[in-house]
Order: C-alpha cells, then sequence, then structure tokens
C-alpha cells in the first residue's frame, strides 16, 4: 500500500503505473473477448485494410481485425514475460540465496554453473530448447527464463553477501534462530526491494525477447497473437501495409517504457539511501 | 597474479561444462545433418546409403565416443571439420570473427560515445527538461526492438538514398577502411542504439550517485570548477557500473548479433551459428558455442581487469 | 574594525518547500580573523547544515539559503554576501579563501586519484601552481601535517592509508590556498580518541602558523574546551547560547548547555567510576575466557590457498563476574569486538576456551550491537523481532509471550503500542531501547554491549546508560561492555580491560587502571581522551604506528608476561 | 527548404559511401550480381536435392539431357538419344565439343563412371531411386553411351535432366573429390564458396554451350528477403531469387526492378494422414478437400501469386482444375459427407515448417479458419525445418501442411508416394490398387497421348480419393534490374538461362 501511494505520488512512476494498469485492463478484455472483432476471425474479403472506424488499426493479411489482435496479444505477451520472468525469479533467487548464504564449493559450483549459462549464448539456448522441446508458449517460458536466471542469481547473491554480514542476521544467530528462519525472514524479505526493481526491468527485456524469438520463428504459435509475432508476420508487409508493424511497435515500445518508468520509480522508491532521506 | 590465475583455472571447467551442454543438447534436437542436407528426400534412401552418410558425416558412432573424440581433438587445439564448409571449424570461426568483433567494438564505441556524455548531461542536469528529454529517448531507445530499428534503416536507405551497406559479404577493414565502415556502420547504430540507451540510463544513475558522495563534496570546497568536478572527479569513479553493463552487452555481441547479421545479411558468428544449427551441422555448432562462451569468459575477465584499472582500491588491494 | 564573517539571520531550507520548513532557523554570529568559533550541537542540530552554509557547499544536497546574510570579508577590504554570491565567484573563494574539512576522512577523498593529485591540484587551482611546483608544494603540505616519507606518499591512493592520515592529507589540501577561514566539520569524529588528539594538536598548531579564523563542528563539549575561543551552542535549527568559550563551560545560561555539560558523561580520569559493585565474595564467573585466538585466514575460498592470516584475537584471557561490568576498551582493530563476536559464537576461536555457566535460560549470553539501525531487520514489526529469540528457543507466540514483550518494553521506556510498529519509526535511542529489551527476552545472565551507545547522541547515551545500569541490578545481569570511548566505559564499568593490537595489555578494577594506567598504551589512551579542564591545552604530535595484525602462515606470537599493578590489576610486561 | 537541403546533403553522403563501397569490388562490370536467401548446402551433384544447391550445381555441371523453358527435354552434354523400340535400351550420342573446365573432352567413360557413382549405395544419393531401372551401361566409344534398363521406363529421360545425373570426370569418381570439387562441364567455374556468405563463378572457357556476355556472378547471400529487395532496389544487385510472394509483389512497384514470374512445378499441398481416424473415412477426408476454398487459400496466403492445381503441376499433363472432384467449395457438400461419415467434428494438429515455404504458418492459417466452418479444428504446429522433415518422413502427424517438388514427368513425381512399392509410402500412408496400377502403366507407356490419358485418370482418382488436398503451385520468382536482358524464366527454377543473359548499361 505505502509503495502504491509512492509510485502515484512519483512524477514518471505514475506514468508508467497507469501505462500497465491501461495495459493489464486491455489485456483483461482481450482474455474474455471484449474486444471490437473476435481477434482469430479471419474476414478475408477485407485484407491488408488500412485503420478506419470498422477496424480502427486496419487489418492483417489475413483480414483480422488488428485492435482485437493486439488486446489478445498484450494478454498474450504479457503472460510469457510474466512467467518466463517469475520463473528466473524464482529459481535465480533460489540458487543465489543458497550459494551466497553456504559460500564455499556449493557457491562455487552453483555459481560456475550459472557462468556457464551466461557464456552460453542467449538466443542459441532458447533455440535449442524451442528445437529440443517445440515452440509454444510454454517453451517460450522456459527458454525466456533459462536465459535469465544466472543474471537473478547474480543479482540475489550480491545482496546476499552483504545481508549475512549485518547485524540483525548475526543477532538471528545469537538467539539460535534457525536456518530457514532467517533465511526467510530476514534474507528473503529484504531480497524484495533489489528484486521487484529487477523483476520490473527483466519484464521489459522479455517483451523484447520473445518479440526476438517470433522475429526467428521460435515464440508464440500462430494463430494466436503476440505482440513480437504479429511485428515478425508484419515485416514483409512493411511497404504495403506499415500499420501492421507500426500499432504492434508502438504497443510493445509502450509497454516496455511503461515497464521501465515503473521499475525506475521502485528503485528511486526502495532505495535504502532515499528511505534515509525522507526518514 | 594470483587471482587471474585462479579465474584462467575456472576457464577449463566452465568451457567443458558448456562443451557437455551443447554437445548432446543438440543431438538431441530431431533431424541430422542428412535430413539437413537432403530434406524430404532423405526418406528415399536406402538404409544402405543412410549408414554411408551417417559415417561420411562423422554421425554413425554412439555419441560418447564421439565427444571423447571430438574433446581430445580439442585438447590438441583442432575443434573438427565442418561437414557444411568441408573445412576446419576454427579457420570458419576465425573468417567470421573479425566482423563480429568489429561489429561489436564499433557498437560500443557508439553507445559509449553518445551514452556516457549523455548519461553524464541528465545527471548534472538532475529533473531538468534536458536530463527529462534524454531519459525519454533513452527508455524509447531501450523498448524498440532491434528488427524494427534495421529494417527501417534498410528500408530509408535503399529507398531515399538508393543504398545499401555492402551485403553477404565482409569487406575488411584491412582491405578497404571506408568501405568497410560503409558497411557495418548501420548495422552498428542498429545495435548501438539499444546499447547507448542502457549506457545512457546506467551512466546518469551511476553519475548522479557519485554526485552526491563525499569526495566531490570535497573538491568542490577546494574550489574545483563545476566541469572539472564532473568529469575529473566524478566520471571516473561513475564508470563501474558503466563497464559492467557494457562488458556484458559486449560479451554477447561477441556471441553475435544474430537479427542484425539476418537482416544485414553479414556473416557474423550469430548468423553461423544458427545457420550450423540449421544443418545440424555439430561440429561447427559446438566450435561456434564453445568459441562464443570462450570469448565471454575472456570478456568478463577483461572487464575485471577494468575494473582494476578505474579503481585503485581493486587494483592495490583494499587494506 | 569588520569581522572576517558576520551571518545575521541565517536561515536554510531544503527540498521544494525549502522556505516553509528550514532546518537553520535564524542563526547569527560575528567571526574575528584568527579566532576559532565553536558550533555544538547533537544530530538535526543544524550545525553541520550551517557550516556548508558558510561555503554555499549546502546548494549541491538540495539545500536553499532562504533567508538572511553572510558578510565575508575579501583580502582586498571588500565584502562579500555568501548568501547571494553566484557560483563562479563561490567557486573562486571555495578552497582559497574558504577552505574545509569533513567528518568522514574515509570517505572524503576521491578514491581513484593519488592523494599527491588531489593536494597538487588544489595548489594548481588555488595558487595557480603547476608541474613541478605543484609537486613540491604538496610535498611541503604533506610535511607540514606531519605525515612522514611525504615524497613517498604522494603517490599513495587514498585507501592505502589509515583514517588519521587521510585526514592529514584533508588539511593539507585544505590549506594548500592558505585561507583565511577554516571550517572543521567534526573532523574527528570518526577517529580514534588517540588519533583525535593528533589531528586536534596538528590543528591548533597551524592555525596558530597561518592566523587563520576556524570554525569547529562538534558535539563533544570536552573537545571544544581545548580549542575554541567562542562557543555557539545549537539545537533544533536556533542558537541556545554563545559566548566566550570559559563563560558557556563555566557558567552555562540555557538549560539545554547545563544539560549537555551535566548529563553527558565526560571523562575524569577514574574519579567517576560506579561504586556499587557487587560484595567480593561471591565472585562467580559466568564467562571465562582461556587464551582466545582469533585469526582469520587471507585468500582461500574456490580453488585458492591461504597465504597467512589476520591475527585479530590473541591470547585473551579474562573473568566476567555475575553482575559485574566488565569494559573492554580498545581502538578500531584491538580486537575488541572479534572478540564478542567469539563469546556469541559469531566467529569461531582459533584456539581458546570460552566457558558460560549455566543459566537461567538455554542462552545465557546475549548481544546488543553498536548500530541499532543495522540490527533490526527493517522489514520486520517489533513484535516479530521481539519474538525472534523466543521462537528460536521454541516457545509459542502466545498471550504470555506477548505479556513479557509489553512488560520488557515499558520497562526500557516504550509503550505497548511499539509492538505494531516498524523500526524505522522510531529514533535511534528508541531502537536501542528495542535491543536491549529483545536482548532480555529470554532472561538472560549476561549481555554483551558491542559499543551499544557509541551510535547515540550524546544526551540520548546518557540515558541509555542510566538505564542499562538499572537493568543490570533489577535483572542481575553482568554487563561485557565494549567501548571505545573511555567517558562512557568510566561510567559503567567495574572493571576494565585494555585490549591493542589484539592482545589485552591492561586489565583490573576500573578505578586503579583509569586512574592510575600502567601500560604506555593504556597511558597514551588516557592522555588523548579530551577533558573540560584541560582548555586550549596543546596535545603532543604523537605517530607512533599500530602494529600490523596481518602474520605470514605460521606465526606464533611469544607468550605474554605479566606484572601485578595493584589487588585486582595487572598489566602486560612491554619489550 | 531546409528539408530538401538536409535530404540532398543525406543523399550526397550516401553517394559517396555507395562510390566508396562500389571501389570496393574490382571490375564489377562484367559480373553479374546475384542474390539469394539461401545458400547452396553442397557440391556433390549426385547427392545434393536443395533447391539451392540444385540452382548453384546447374551453373556449374552438366546433365546429359536438360529441360527448357517449356520443360521439353534438349540436349546438353548428349547431342542426341534414343530408346531401343522395347523401350529397354537407351543410347546417347556425346556432343564432341562438350569439355570439363579443366579443358578435358567428355566421354563415354565419365558419363559411366557418373552413373556407376549414382548407383553406388555408399554415394548416399536419394536421386538413386529414378534409376533403378539401369542395369548396366556400356561405353563402346568415347562418344557413345548405353543404358541397358531392367524393364521400360519411360521417364527415365526426364529423371537424366536433373542435374542429380550430372556428368562429372570419372577422374574425380576414382580420385574421390566430387563432393569437395566442382569439377564440371557447364557454364561457369565454381572460383570460391564461402558457404552462407557468397560464392564467385566465373565463365568457363571450354564450355561447349556458347559465348556469355559477361566474365562471371557473385553470388550474395542475403537472408532477408526483403534486404534483397532493398539492394536491388539500390542497383546494388542486378538479378535475385525471391521466395517469399509477399516481398515478391512489391518488385513491380519498383521502377527500375522487373519481376519475373513462372509457375512452378511444385505443389502446396494439405497432406492427410488417412492411417489416423477419422481420415481413414474416405468422406472425412472428402469433406475437407470439398471444404476447403482453395482459391481463398492461394488469394489470401500467397496474395494470389501462383494458381489453383491438382495433383500434376506441369502443363503437359496437368487437368484442369474444375474437372477435379470437389474444386468448388462446398460447405454443403462436406457437411453432408462428414454426417454420412458419422464424424460429428473433430480436433487435429496439423505441421508446418517455419519459413519453408514462406507462406506455410499462413496457408495452415487460413485453412484452420476454414475447416473450422464444418467442425474440424485445427491445431497449428509450427517447427523448425529439419524437426518437421524428421516429423514428415516417420508420417508421425494428422496433417502437414507442405510444399513438395515437381518433376516434368507425373511417374517420377509421384510413384515414391503413391506405388506399394514407394519410398515415402509411409509419408502418405496410403495405397489404392488402381493408382498403384495407373502409376505402373505409365511408367511403361511411351505414347504421349496414351500415357496423358492414364495420368489424367490417375489425377481424377487421387483427388476424389483425397489421401491428400491439392491446393495450388507456387509462383518461381526472380527479380532483376531493368538493364538486364534476355533471362527465360523456367519452372524447374533452374537458372541455367542466365548464360543468355546481356548486363547492359
Amino acid at each position: 500500500m505505502r509503495i502504491l501511494k509512492a509510485i502515484v505520488a512519483h512524477p514518471t512512476g505514475r506514468i508508467g503505473a497507469a501505462i500497465i494498469a491501461i495495459y493489464l485492463l486491455l489485456a483483461v478484455c482481450g482474455y474474455f473477448g471484449f474486444t471490437p472483432h473476435d481477434p482469430l476471425q479471419q474476414f478475408r474479403v477485407d485484407r491488408l485494410k488500412p485503420p478506419s472506424s470498422s477496424y480502427l488499426m486496419g487489418t492483417d493479411l489475413f483480414g483480422r481485425d488488428t485492435a482485437s489482435r493486439l488486446m489478445a496479444g498484450i494478454g498474450q505477451s504479457f503472460i510469457i514475460a510474466f512467467a518466463s520472468v517469475g520463473l528466473a525469479t524464482l529459481l535465480g533467487t533460489i540458487i543465489g540465496l543458497l550459494a551466497g548464504w553456504w559460500g564455499g564449493l556449493l557457491d562455487g559450483v552453483f555459481m560456475r554453473s550459472m557462468d556457464m549459462l551466461l557464456a552460453f549464448p542467449a538466443i542459441l539456448l532458447a533455440l535449442l530448447i524451442i528445437a529440443i522441446v517445440g515452440p509454444g508458449t510454454a517453451t517460450s517460458v522456459v527458454a525466456i527464463a533459462a536465459v535469465y536466471t544466472p543474471i537473478f542469481a547474480r543479482v540475489v547473491r550480491g545482496p546476499v553477501l552483504t545481508l549475512k554480514r549485518r547485524d540483525f542476521v548475526d543477532a538471528a544467530r545469537t538467539f539460535g534462530s534457525s536456518q530457514g528462519y532467517i533465511l526467510s525472514r530476514h534474507m528473503l524479505l529484504n531480497l524484495v526491494a533489489p528484486l521487484t526493481v529487477q523483476v520490473t526491468l527483466a519484464l521489459a527485456w522479455a517483451l523484447l525477447t520473445e518479440a526476438g524469438l517470433s522475429f526467428l520463428g521460435l515464440g508464440t504459435q500462430p494463430p494466436a497473437p503476440s505482440l513480437g509475432l504479429m511485428m515478425s508476420e508484419a515485416r514483409n508487409l512493411m511497404q504495403q501495409a506499415p500499420w501492421l508493424l507500426a500499432f504492434p511497435g508502438l504497443t510493445i515500445m509502450l509497454g516496455i517504457l511503461g515497464f521501465n518508468l515503473f521499475g525506475d520509480a521502485l528503485r528511486d522508491i526502495l532505495d535504502p539511501r532515499s528511505q534515509g532521506r525522507s526518514s | 597474479m594470483p587471482y587471474l590465475a585462479r579465474r584462467l583455472l575456472t576457464f577449463p571447467l566452465i568451457l567443458i561444462g558448456v562443451s557437455l551442454l551443447v554437445f548432446f543438447s543438440i543431438r538431441m534436437i530431431p533431424g541430422d545433418a542428412i535430413t539437413a542436407m537432403l530434406g524430404t528426400e532423405s526418406g528415399l534412401l536406402t538404409p544402405v546409403q543412410r549408414q554411408a552418410l551417417a559415417e561420411y558425416f562423422g554421425i554413425d558412432q554412439p555419441v560418447l565416443v564421439q565427444y571423447g573424440r571430438w574433446l581430445s581433438g580439442v585438447m590438441q587445439g583442432d575443434l573438427g571439420l565442418s561437414v557444411t564448409h568441408g573445412r576446419p571449424v576454427l579457420t570458419i570461426i576465425l573468417e567470421r570473427f573479425p566482423l563480429t568483433l568489429e561489429l561489436a567494438l564499433l557498437s560500443m564505441v557508439i553507445a559509449l560515445g553518445i551514452g556516457v556524455p549523455a548519461g553524464v548531461l541528465a545527471a548534472t542536469q538532475s529533473e531538468r527538461p534536458s536530463d527529462v528529454t534524454v531519459r525519454i529517448i533513452a527508455m524509447l531507445g531501450q523498448s524498440t526492438p532491434g528488427f524494427v530499428v534495421g529494417l527501417v534503416i534498410i528500408y530509408v536507405l535503399s529507398v531515399y538514398f538508393g543504398f545499401v551497406p555492402t551485403m553477404g559479404s565482409f569487406v575488411p577493414i584491412w582491405v578497404d577502411p571506408l568501405a568497410n565502415l560503409a558497411q557495418l556502420i548501420f548495422p552498428a547504430i542498429t545495435l548501438g542504439f539499444a546499447f547507448a540507451a542502457s549506457v545512457t540510463r546506467i551512466s546518469r544513475a551511476s553519475m548522479l550517485d557519485v554526485l552526491s558522495d563525499d569526495y566531490v563534496r570535497t573538491a568542490r570546497a577546494k574550489g574545483v570548477p563545476k566541469l572539472s568536478v564532473v568529469w575529473h572527479h566524478a566520471l571516473p569513479n561513475a564508470l563501474i557500473p558503466v563497464v559492467t553493463l557494457s562488458g556484458v552487452e559486449f560479451g554477447y555481441l561477441l556471441g553475435g548479433a544474430v537479427i542484425v547479421e539476418q537482416i544485414f545479411a553479414l556473416p557474423g558468428l550469430g548468423r553461423l551459428t544458427l545457420e550450423a544449427i540449421g544443418q545440424r551441422d555439430y561440429a561447427l555448432v559446438q566450435g561456434c558455442v564453445l568459441f562464443i562462451a570462450f570469448n565471454f569468459l575472456i570478456v568478463n575477465l577483461l572487464v575485471d581487469l577494468a575494473y582494476a584499472a578505474l579503481d585503485p582500491r581493486i587494483r592495490l588491494g583494499a587494506r | 574594525m569588520t569581522p572576517l564573517l558576520r551571518v545575521r539571520e541565517l536561515k536554510v531550507g531544503f527540498g521544494r518547500k525549502a522556505d516553509a520548513n528550514p532546518v537553520v532557523k535564524g542563526v547569527s554570529f560575528d567571526l574575528e580573523a584568527g579566532q576559532t568559533l565553536a558550533i555544538v550541537g547533537e544530530s538535526g542540530s543544524g550545525k553541520s547544515v550551517t557550516a556548508l552554509s558558510i561555503n554555499r557547499l549546502v546548494d549541491f544536497g538540495g539545500g536553499k539559503i532562504v533567508g538572511g546574510s553572510m558578510a565575508f570579508a575579501r583580502p582586498d577590504g571588500s565584502v562579500l554576501d555568501i548568501a547571494s554570491a553566484d557560483e563562479s565567484a563561490l567557486t573562486g573563494i571555495r578552497g582559497r579563501e574558504i577552505g574545509m574539512i569533513f567528518q568522514e576522512p574515509m570517505t572524503s577523498l576521491n578514491p581513484v586519484h593519488t592523494v599527491g593529485a588531489q593536494i597538487e591540484e588544489a595548489f594548481r587551482l588555488n595558487r595557480g601552481l603547476g608541474g613541478a611546483a605543484a609537486q613540491a608544494a604538496a610535498r611541503e603540505a604533506l610535511e607540514r601535517v606531519r605525515i612522514p616519507d611525504a615524497a613517498e606518499r604522494l603517490r599513495y591512493y587514498p585507501h592505502q592509508l589509515s583514517g588519521g592520515m587521510r585526514q592529514r592529507v584533508m588539511i593539507a589540501m585544505a590549506l594548500a590556498g592558505n585561507p583565511r577561514l577554516l571550517i572543521a566539520d567534526e573532523p574527528t569524529t570518526a577517529l580514534d580518541v588517540t588519533v583525535q588528539a593528533q589531528i586536534m594538536a596538528l590543528l591548533a598548531e597551524l592555525k596558530a602558523e597561518l592566523d587563520m579564523a576556524m570554525i569547529f563542528i562538534t558535539h563533544d563539549m570536552g573537545l571544544v574546551a581545548g580549542i575554541a575561543d567562542q562557543i555557539m551552542v545549537m539545537q533544533q535549527g536556533e542558537v541556545v547560547e554563545r559566548g566566550p568559550t570559559d563563560a558557556v563551560l563555566d557558567s552555562p545560561q540555557h538549560a539545554y548547555t547545563k544539560h549537555l555539560l551535566e548529563a553527558v558523561p565526560h571523562f575524569r580520569g577514574g574519579a567517576a567510576v560506579r561504586t556499587d559493585r557487587p560484595a567480593e565474595g561471591v565472585r562467580k564467573p559466568v564467562v571465562a575466557v582461556d587464551g582466545l585466538t582469533v585469526r582469520f585466514p587471507i585468500g582461500g575460498g574456490f580453488l585458492a590457498r591461504k597465504s597467512g592470516a589476520i591475527h585479530a584475537v590473541e591470547g585473551v584471557t579474562f573473568d566476567l563476574i555475575a553482575g559485574e561490568t566488565l569494559a573492554i576498551v580498545g581502538e578500531s582493530g584491538s580486537g575488541k569486538s572479534t572478540t564478542a563476536r567469539a563469546i556469541l559464537g559469531l566467529v569461531a576461536a582459533t584456539r581458546g576456551a570460552i566457558q558460560t555457566a549455566p543459566g537461567r535460560s538455554g542462552r545465557p549470553v546475549q548481544m546488543v550491537f553498536q548500530d541499532p539501525f543495522a540490527s533490526l531487520n527493517p522489514r520486520l514489526t517489533v513484535e516479530s523481532l521481539m519474538a525472534e529469540p523466543a521462537i528460536a528457543a521454541g516457545q509459542r507466540v502466545d498471550a504470555r509471550l506477548r505479556e513479557r514483550m509489553v512488560f520488557l518494553l515499558e520497562r526500557v521506556g516504550l509503550s505497548a503500542e511499539a509492538l505494531e510498529r516498524y523500526p524505522h519509526q522510531f529514533s535511534g535511542g528508541q531502537r536501542q531501547r528495542l535491543c536491549i529489551a529483545r536482548a532480555l527476552m529470554l532472561n538472560p545472565d549476561v549481555v554483551v554491549l558491542d559499543e551499544a551507545v557509541s551510535a547515540l547522541d550524546v544526551s540520548v547515551q546518557a540515558r541509555v546508560l542510566d538505564l542499562l545500569i538499572d537493568l543490570q541490578s533489577e535483572f542481575g545481569l553482568a554487563y561485557l561492555f565494549i567501548s571505545h570511548d573511555m567517558a562512557v566505559v568510566e561510567r559503567i564499568a567495574h572493571r576494565v580491560a585494555v585490549m591493542y593490537a589484539g592482545e589485552v595489555v591492561e586489565i583490573g578494577a576500573a578505578s586503579a587502571v583509569l586512574s592510575q594506567p600502567h601500560h604506555a598504551y593504556t597511558r597514551r589512551l588516557i592522555a588523548a581522551v579530551p577533558e573540560m579542564e584541560r582548555r586550549r591545552q596543546r596535545y603532543d604530535v604523537d605517530t607512533t604506528p599500530v602494529p600490523s595484525l596481518i602474520k605470514p602462515k605460521g606465526f606464533e606470537p611469544q607468550p605474554a608476561a605479566w606484572i601485578e599493578v595493584g589487588a585486582d590489576h595487572r598489566a602486560r610486561v612491554e619489550e | 527548404m531546409n528539408k530538401k537541403i538536409s535530404r540532398t546533403a543525406l543523399a550526397g553522403m550516401a553517394a559517396a559511401l555507395l562510390a566508396s563501397a562500389s571501389l570496393a569490388l574490382p571490375a564489377q562490370a562484367a559480373n553479374l550480381r546475384l542474390a539469394w536467401a539461401q545458400d547452396a548446402t553442397g557440391l556433390d551433384p549426385h547427392a545434393q536435392t536443395a533447391f539451392s544447391s540444385l540452382r548453384l550445381l546447374e551453373l556449374i555441371y552438366e546433365p546429359l539431357v536438360r529441360h527448357d523453358s517449356a520443360l521439353d527435354v534438349v540436349p546438353a552434354v548428349a547431342e542426341s538419344w534414343e530408346f531401343s523400340d522395347d523401350g529397354q535400351t537407351l543410347t546417347f550420342k556425346i556432343d564432341p565439343n562438350a569439355k570439363f573446365s579443366d579443358g578435358a573432352q567428355v566421354t563415354s567413360e565419365d558419363v559411366k563412371a557418373s552413373f556407376e557413382r549414382l548407383l553406388d549405395e555408399a554415394t548416399g544419393a536419394a536421386a538413386r531411386s529414378n534409376f533403378l531401372s539401369i542395369a548396366s551401361i556400356d561405353a563402346p566409344d568415347p562418344a557413345t553411351v548405353v543404358f541397358n534398363l531392367s524393364q521400360p521406363d519411360a521417364p527415365l529421360l526426364v529423371a537424366m535432366a536433373s542435374i542429380n545425373a550430372a556428368v562429372v570426370p570419372a577422374k574425380a569418381v576414382t580420385e574421390g573429390t566430387v563432393a569437395t570439387t566442382a569439377l564440371g562441364s557447364g557454364p561457369f567455374v565454381l572460383d570460391s564458396w564461402e558457404p552462407n556468405s557468397r560464392e564467385q563463378l566465373s565463365v568457363n572457357a571450354h564450355w561447349a554451350g556458347g559465348d556469355i556476355a559477361y566474365d562471371g556472378i557473385t553470388i550474395s547471400v542475403l537472408p532477408d528477403e526483403t534486404a534483397i529487395l532493398a539492394s536491388l532496389r539500390a542497383g546494388q544487385t542486378d538479378f535475385a531469387l525471391i521466395n517469399d510472394p509477399l516481398v515478391a509483389t512489391l518488385v513491380p512497384n519498383e521502377p527500375n526492378l522487373q519481376l519475373n514470374a513462372v509457375p512452378g512445378l511444385a505443389y502446396n499441398v494439405l497432406q492427410l494422414n488417412p492411417s489416423r481416424a477419422p481420415m481413414d473415412k474416405l468422406q472425412v477426408r472428402q469433406a475437407i478437400s470439398c471444404a476447403v476454398d482453395r482459391q481463398d487459400v492461394l488469394d489470401t496466403a500467397l496474395v494470389g501469386e501462383g494458381k489453383v492445381t491438382g495433383p500434376l503441376t506441369m502443363p503437359a499433363y496437368a487437368s484442369d482444375p474444375s474437372t477435379l472432384f470437389c474444386y468448388e467449395q462446398d460447405i454443403e457438400k462436406a457437411k453432408a459427407l462428414m454426417a454420412e461419415a458419422g464424424v460429428d467434428g473433430f480436433s487435429v494438429k496439423v505441421i508446418a515448417a517455419t519459413g519453408e515455404p514462406p507462406v506455410a504458418s499462413a496457408e495452415a492459417q487460413v485453412l484452420q479458419s476454414q475447416l473450422a466452418e464444418i467442425g474440424i479444428k485445427l491445431e497449428i504446429e509450427l517447427m523448425e525445418l529439419n524437426v518437421y522433415v524428421d516429423r514428415w518422413l516417420a508420417g508421425d502427424f494428422d496433417m502437414a501442411v507442405a510444399q513438395n517438388g515437381g518433376r516434368a514427368d507425373p511417374y517420377p513425381m509421384y510413384n515414391r508416394y503413391f506405388t506399394k512399392a514407394g519410398n515415402l509410402v509411409k509419408v502418405s500412408n496410403f495405397t489404392d490398387d488402381e493408382i498403384d496400377s495407373l502409376l505402373q502403366q505409365g511408367r511403361v507407356e511411351t505414347d504421349i497421348a496414351k500415357r496423358k490419358e492414364i495420368f489424367a485418370q490417375f489425377e481424377a482418382r487421387l483427388t476424389e480419393l483425397a489421401p491428400w488436398v491439392w491446393l495450388s503451385t507456387s509462383n518461381t520468382y526472380t527479380a532483376q534490374l531493368k538493364t538486364l536482358s534476355g533471362f527465360e524464366p523456367s519452372a524447374t527454377g533452374t537458372l541455367f538461362s542466365l548464360t543468355k543473359v546481356t548486363l547492359g548499361q
């Protein structure tokens, strides 16, 4: 609640929050079918029509309504972005937490494995996973998560190393608190701030990665719309039907802008230094 | 430097891990070199023919035997033979690498050349119109997919200027520097666009932090002029996160920029790897991934050395 | 004659609504050339903001002068109102006419430039020296602030120097422009007491030599006595008292000044020690430390070898008697905190025995840390924080437990409502009270207090000390009281152990050790403590280096020899 | 005004860059600059089957005979040929002028060695299956080669017109260098090849086919076809292969460019798997065929580029599509057939390869939408080409969107799928006695008129049984600068007529 209030008060965070809220609303509408047209229905007589009153953002090669597809696509892209970043956060946090907390050999093994994943070319990693398992929403999620997990592991491990030297952790040890208690209450709770920021920024990157994968034909499967897939389908129609590229492109840009603004605002708000200043 | 030695010691470990990962996962993908070469026609092959081709492609042995053979080759500096190119993998990679390296360097020059001054400007003008402008541009830059930038650049160049960068083959800088620049500058701008945006954002944030540090106050207290406070006292301290980011990005770029290489038809490492996967040229895939991973590790090491160069506390060891 | 600086009705605020809520609310004073004005106050008094306003550095921290004037007499006889001067005029004045040194020598020097380059820059900017001339001037400046091997040290980076050295470099830099006014903002607060004495001596000497005026910001009345001509006491942005040093110290007019002088611990050379020591007969040790040694290997980790060790604690032996306070005093790096942490099991002892008498609960030893901001998890409510020791001991969080929380909170001066709140909603003193209450949750026999009052404002410090003394008798606690502050130790300790470079060099009854120190280090330490009675006294400039704690692999120190100085007072034999 | 100036300035800058870029290529005036998106995958003319490889190898090697643009068989290395009356002997006379690019004469020994290599299982040539009727080869004199057949094989000559039957030097066969060194008797010599980047070809001075009006061909591999278009538009490419109709349709908009489109032999098809329920029911397959609006698929997915076709795509044998079973969409009939089959809608998965052909995904999406009208729910599975091929070859799919290669003769085009002994019966999962016998008859019949009749029956029956739903041919596209002249596109897609091109200025 406090954070939400602070974001609404934040000059740019407010804009970010508004964008995300609008997108979520559009996505929910898209999901429950409150769209101008069925996003999958092909009005094949109205192929490649420019924006008009009946098709607000024009139609695509199959005569599908771009506006409706965008609404559904936002949902699809957001699901992939949220799920992949969520998975990466979960795995990365566990690995980073354990590596940082136990240190020594475990740390070495965990972090070197993460280095291995990092050193593995990201797009290739995604490609291998998709090629082995076959493309689809779940695979995209796993592939993007595999790319971001090591980054999250690194992001978490740093603060863990600092946190475990903090006095309140020492204090907990003098009480004889269990490791589970310390890890959950003292470590995790204090990792929320750096993680939240990283998560919002990673969401933006995940949206881009999803678009990139779709560009290479490895992302969402047609006819389901995702922003990236819509753009990649539109690229050879750039000249005949520029709206097909422009609207999803702007939607992605604005969405990422929203996440970035929101993330930056969160960083300002959760930054311990700014907290010190305000108290 | 024992630290350096220790870092170098972990390299083989990581590389072996990477090689195992790629060696087995690439073989888990359906299809092999035979289907890649013959497509649906491979269905016409008799078992004898299939066996002959498998032998030719070196995929007739059990996977572990193949790995052992390959690894012992690698130990002797032999990354194997590419079945599609008919030449040693290392030769092919080293042919493709100059382009990738140059493209990565050029993008980084663009990114740092624009991003650092823009970030510093924004930080010193914090919350004023120029700062807000820079930040908005940076965010837009960060949120535009690279393929959109690339496609638009090519379209605009060809339609309005009747020009496209040389495509298909690489014009090395030592052959013709001008033509080389004409070929790579636009792909580099495509890559540098988002990269510069990230650099701007991180330089701004880091600079803002540093400008509130005590030693900046000290510099002001001794009467150091504003410009010198920013560039001489604050900037060197603000560069560490910029170096970290640039290192990571540069490391990724050295792995090849698949999408930009595809759009601008540049024979770089990224496409080489992608095509090798498409053609199930296992030796080439393994070689590429190993090479890319090695580069990544080296870049990480260089980043650490750059920290040391930037920060005497790291260089000389904190007390 | 016009004064060097005449400040009238100075008002300074921060943020967007700087006018509405100023932090400095109308400060006025005159400063004559060559004089020293001490501004004394606690945190939030506005003393530092006042200081930063004088060279307008406050602008860069988001501050704004919202009223008043600061007339500064230039060498050519003209007068500049600093409050309204523009940035280019100010750049010309900073460093050249007004120098400044800061509280944190650790962070106030630029880490990426050598010390020499930073001093040379000051000479270049303020004296127009270049190249070799600047270098020579920088070397001379370092020599003037008593840095040995000055030519060599010019090439050092800040992190290669100790805190005291860095503060000297800061002084050398501030003086490069021969300023007529030096602002010193708590220049010794972050330093050890012996180093503080050296810096104070240096400042006094240089001031006399250069005939420079000085504004000295501090919270420490004892320190003021030694250096100031005038004292100005500030509280919450306002000046509550101003006058000549002797007048303010000897006959303070304002209640707050009196409070600062009386309630705050001042070192009195062993004359103020506690007299409530428990009866001699029942001297039962609750913690017996015998030959405690803690070493930290250097290097080591994944794929690395160990090359040596930091000998943080070396052969420390003492008994902590039930119901008594044993204070361990020492400066940074002396190993006193490591000793405390070893007793709590936070660091592993390399060798030696720590025996704890079985107590009233499963964990008879509890600890209170130095920084009340850092030792409370900011994300948990007070109730969760207080419950933690009980949960760790396997108790359930029920009404009875909550009852004890409320009891302890009220006992340390907080209300039951505190349970619902988060640490950041409390002041530093309140948080330390919370920590104390939490340490008492399991009814311990021993509380280790690691610099438990050092981070607090002086007047808060006094009240917490009183609370500790009350709790000690009420709950029958033994305290192991770790501190660097002789004045505080004098107030609370029954016995004192002095640590130096990882070893105990002197131990005994507080009165004996503090009034008749035997070991050379103890004597040096006590001599360095500022006292109200030592006005405008010259401290000796002493640059004895602390021995390095880093020892090669396999190094073993000589066994210690002891001399019995008195009944309960023994000291290490010095070589 | 301002805008104009800056634009002129930029144009000037670009021109300068362009000038400097063109300096990089030495003496390019006499080079034809060719671009394509997919590069050859290898140099062995017998083993390579990818279109992209064939296009390159056709410029370097020559078979005994080749197709002209009307798909008639014309001389290449052979100057004449003759079937014996029993149809079991085929005799070629070799062109006395035919020489390999190293200057060596092409002899009957070379032809014999080439075919023996092709037939040797160790070579791994997939095309071998088209030549199994060859029992032995004789080389009575250097200019004569005789193929003795185990049975009459009318389509053999057509099969021999493929570059997979290229004549390579006997020496290269014995030395085993065929796969690594391109040495042929074709119009060009391969000077250098950087796979997936560029090829440099120069004119083969010894070529028997006549003079070529330029010195060589530089081939650039530009994987993105919009980049190919940009390069053509900027005049940096003279000639290009285009696969994606979306890109091809943009070419005529460019004032300096010309598009050559010709319906290809390859056909777009929705392959059903009759071994899987409910496609095992004839009525269900027919219902699907009736429910599909082929023209709509063509207009939407292929932006109208191509034409609706039955199984036979070669003009000589193709029937009028309107005569074929249910080639007009008929939803009512489709529903009736479904009801007759007792099937009330079902879900199936359809596989398609990413970008191969470029329209695969679009076709699948239109089909999905059309079949939904009779209650068939398609789930599209797009996959990487090799993964797709793996599944396709194993017959592991409910339905597959495919683009299968065509031949100038029906028999080699379909025997693999629909004869009982066909190698790819496990792909079609479909056999029919009548179809099998029609194909066998067509194979041995040498009379053209009779063959046409047989294959017309074959085509009618096949569409009626509807194991697959044939949709359309795609156009084969090349794009070129208008300054270029003399190129004749061919349905086979061959670039051989580049030999007749003049560059112009």
